[in-house]
């Protein structure tokens, strides 16, 4: 009880950020239509990609010698580019369907 | 300097995320918004590969970076650029599982270091002194791990399963067993963290390996056409593990955009299921859905009367207003461009067509105005619901294609119904009403549809691709 | 310019919650309808009655001495009070209104 | 120990005041969340009180502490009890009041505190070195000062004039002046922060003498009737008052708190005028409103007819349906409770009867609603707009008392007007329309009123209370 508290008043400020952003996420989505359920799911998808940064930053501390980190690095990059890159570029052509014709 | 202007970088990247999802959720700003984000994430990752630095040490490696970065961004596009509109759920599904085992294989790496660097963590015995930090990192990174495996192998099996290469699989108990692999799985992580045994990373080889299984066992029994809803549950598990790269790295873009993902996904999860008027729990344990109907509801009884080809064209060619209902068979038939043709012949004989579109219409929310979309039928066309259910009043005849939980009155009329509550299009206002579909059974609810049986209605069967073909010939020839 | 950086990097987690909370004030507020305006301005000014948490801590590090910063301590914890417990009763007074009638 | 259930308290705070925001906005749930909210804020408090610690001390001068907390919490609850419903407005304006002098009272103490403890700082000559934080603090000291004082003298006189005690006042060059004594005190507060003068404390008063006045001035020639916008407005200053005292402390519950109404607030203030279909600038600016009315739009040309007492009571008496459409005028004259009574004699004759509700009829939102609550009109006979306009179609007589702008057709046909665009009530749906007012004189929005002059419409003249007692005694009669 007393390390979970002590551990709160330490992360103090990471718990506030991610208690906001659960209600900011909540809020945000609220009463979206039913026919964009498709691009949102795929938007917030492109959006979790933004764990290429961690992948970045593993390969780039990697030591030179380090052959296994290197490769898993790599490999955590070449992924994390496919979800940011695929996810950005299928939600855009799903969302042109959408879009007004003139 | 350089960290004062990266830490502007991630602001600005955590705002554009905020914004650009809610720009995402209304129509008009949509497209925008994606571009928002994509911005935001652009100057994420820009900033990091410049500007990070972990104990005043700049990352290196940069050849490789560019490499991964270069081969991710060309595949990515290429298939995103050539998937067939239909076919976007499971290419989200497969976008979200490389997504989580990024997370996943970061956490690994992760690992490795924290025993190459810090052995006493696992050396439980001849030390007295145990840093507290090293226990929240250990217990982020196997959560990350967890959470990312799972989410890999679940959007793997989910991606094969709308690729039609796997099939529905289930055994009797498969939620308990799949209860106690994640217990297992818990229970090995904390003895990681709180007993520190030295045989640590192999007990780890033994999580990733149950994680992996467990995604896999988790999605394998749900029916195929609820996979938009498990897509959207991982999709959020995998903010989740990106979240726990934020936590490790102290990275706060990582950290806002993961755990955004993770609620605003959650809540998208339970909206979607919301719109199906189905809980998610129901969609999880997969009880409808697939093949196995459960039949409830009122007993249906009365018969049915089929109407010709040319009767149907006569009826249709000399309507003042036709009003069509595309369903999932429209889709499984491929029939969105006969359709438009159909349309445009109805037209040119001073027919007026229009589309009544049923949100949850088809197998992925929005399906029916991607497919008709695709197919160039102007969007002035298609209706929503609530303005459909109005202009069905108006309407001489209602052609029903391939559709049939959404055109069900018992939603309205039959509180026994597993479908009641949900909002139909009320196609029984029109003078008449043509069902085309292949044979009598049920629809993907697997409930009867006395909308069928009723005086107004008649049927029309027959694949709807080819049904529509003659019922086009038929119509010209008139 | 350098100086703003290095401002906004060493209160980066200030930043965070702050930004996060406008959106989350933003969000919440939303589409209320009109008739709840009076009421929900109401309950918004008893929140921002938590000064007094400020008032208490003033108070509380005076100086037995110190007879000005007694005085305007004391004054300043009546006054946050005032707006806390009045701000409170006001609203649900207010909404006991609204309430619908069996 | 004590600190990290402190912090657990604040961050329940936080998370209690964004919950009880959130059910405030939703009528079902408004009266808990003002219960969530405040129960968030009693756990800060004491938290606050017994936990609190700053360099290892504890906070001292408990019966101060406690003496404060009891005469506030008696006079607030006392006033809070005692204030007449349509009085709340000016409640509410006053407890902001209290708000922002709290605020800028913390200020004031710690600027003393600040040149006490570290005379250094206004020494501005001898020493190399000057603390970066210092020169925050200072500007957060100022800021708060600065907008909590602000607050204070413009909710006084946004008090006064609701109470009718102050009157409106302005001079020709009113903005510039205004103008001119904001850049006055920015660059005092600037000079002092960057140019540390020795004078500092005697411009530090200066500044305080300042913001009061701006605030006076700001607020003065607003017309009365705006006076719940500026309230808004004023209430998340006070929020953001608040949310410096946060930064000051490094105090999350009230850096959030005071964060979330500044932008709650802001919001809210937008969307009320956004009802009244005004622009803020507008409000500010004071263009319409109060006396000077502007009496744009189309000319308005054509007869009006009076209508006798008796011959409304007999139209009123024999109809089937009659709507009531309650206005400002009716809450002036204070006849909520003779038209209920009318209400009950009419309903006594079997004639159904009904209130139409205009969201911003009166002079605060919800102003209809809270009087006639007061005066026990059943909640199921308050009619929202929406459904109003539909039941105006098939009501024999609609009564107007005391409202005008709210029933302007005008806000629906002539873009030129000023209240184009605002969703009005449409009265002339109905068969009969009798409107009770003293005069031809328009109303808030200060233009004419064609309904006034068409064939269905007959003017009743007089005060709404006395007009009212007058038709119950002819309905009694007939
Ligand atoms: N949109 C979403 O996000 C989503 C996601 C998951 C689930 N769902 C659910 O899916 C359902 C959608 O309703 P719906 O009316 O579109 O579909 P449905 O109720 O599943 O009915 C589709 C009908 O099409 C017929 N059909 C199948 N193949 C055909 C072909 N080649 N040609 C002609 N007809 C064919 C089938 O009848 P025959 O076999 O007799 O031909 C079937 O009755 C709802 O229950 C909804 O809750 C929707
Ligand atoms: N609700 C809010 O939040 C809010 C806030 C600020 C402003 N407003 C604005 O206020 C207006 C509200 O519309 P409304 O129709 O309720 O009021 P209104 O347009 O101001 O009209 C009120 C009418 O009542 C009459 N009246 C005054 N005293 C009376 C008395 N003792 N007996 C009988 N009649 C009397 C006046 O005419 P005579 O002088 O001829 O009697 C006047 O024309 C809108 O323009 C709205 O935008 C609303």
């Amino acid at each position: 009880m007393n390390q979970i508290l002590e551990w709160i008043s330490l992360h103090q400020e990471m718990i506030y950020v991610v208690v906001l952003m659960i209600f900011v996420g909540i809020e945000i989505i609220g009463k979206v239509p039913s026919v964009l359920h498709t691009p949102l799911m795929s938007g917030a998808n492109a959006i979790h990609g933004v764990v290429i940064i961690g992948a970045i930053i593993v390969m780039g501390k990697a030591e030179e010698g380090n052959i296994a980190a290197l490769i898993l690095g790599f490999l955590a990059v070449v992924l994390g580019t496919l979800n940011v890159v695929g996810g950005f570029v299928v939600t855009d052509r799903m969302l042109e369907m959408f879009k007004k014709k003139k | 300097m350089e960290l004062n202007i990266l830490a502007l970088c991630y602001l600005l990247g955590s705002v554009s995320f905020i914004i650009g999802l809610k720009m995402l959720s209304n129509p008009a700003s949509a497209r925008k918004g994606n571009l928002v984000a994509a911005t935001g994430m652009f100057i994420a990752i820009v900033g990091t590969i410049f500007l990070y630095q972990e104990n005043g040490q700049k990352l290196h490696n940069y050849s490789w970076i560019f490499g991964g970065l270069l081969i991710g961004t060309i595949i990515g596009t290429v298939m995103a650029k050539k998937v067939q509109m239909t076919a976007m759920p499971e290419m989200v599904s497969l976008f979200n599982g490389m997504g989580g085992a990024c997370a996943a294989l970061i956490s690994i790496i992760e690992f490795k270091h924290l025993i190459e660097v810090d052995p006493r963590v696992f050396a439980h015995l001849g030390y007295a002194f145990f840093s507290h930090l090293d226990q929240t990192k250990l217990l982020i990174i196997l959560l990350g791990l967890i959470i990312g495996g799972v989410s890999f192998s679940g959007s793997m099996i989910a991606w094969g399963k709308l690729n039609g290469k796997i099939k529905d699989f289930s055994f009797k108990g498969q939620h308990i067993f799949n209860l106690l692999l994640l217990i297992a799985n818990i229970l090995l992580a904390a003895y990681i963290i709180i007993g520190r045994p030295e045989q640590s990373p192999f007990y780890f080889y033994i999580i990733i390996f149950l994680s992996l299984l467990y995604g896999v066992f988790f999605v394998l029994p749900i029916g195929g056409a609820d996979m938009p809803v498990v897509i959207s549950l991982l999709n959020s598990f995998t903010g989740v593990a990106a979240a726990c790269g934020g936590f490790l790295y102290d990275n706060k873009v990582m950290l806002t955009g993961g755990i955004l993902v993770g609620a605003a996904g959650t809540l998208l999860t339970i909206l979607m299921c919301k719109a199906m008027n189905r809980s998610l729990k129901n969609v999880l344990i997969g009880s409808f859905g697939g093949t196995s109907a459960v039949g409830a509801g009122v007993a249906i009884t009365g018969s049915y009367k089929e109407i010709s080809l040319s009767d149907a064209a006569v009826i249709m060619g000399y309507a003042n207003k036709v009003l069509i209902v595309p369903g999932y068979g429209l889709a499984v038939a491929q029939a969105q461009h006969v359709c438009h043709e159909l349309e445009k012949t109805l037209e040119s004989k001073g027919v007026e067509v229009k589309y009544a579109i049923h949100p949850v219409a088809g197998r992925m929310p929005g399906h029916m105005n991607v497919l008709l979309a695709e197919a160039d039928v102007s969007y002035e066309k298609l209706l929503e619901m609530e303005v459909a259910n109005e202009e069905f009043k108006t309407a001489d005849v209602v052609l029903v294609l391939g559709a049939n939980d959404v055109v069900n009155p018992a939603a309205k009329s039959d509180p026994a119904s597993p479908i009641y509550g949900m909002p139909i299009l009320e196609v029984e206002e029109a003078k008449h009403v043509i069902v085309n579909k292949r044979s009598m059974k049920p629809g993907y609810a697997g409930i009867e549809n006395q909308l069928f049986f009723q005086p107004k209605t008649s049927m029309l069967f027959g694949d709807a691709k080819k049904a529509l073909q003659d019922l086009l010939a038929e119509i010209r020839s008139i």
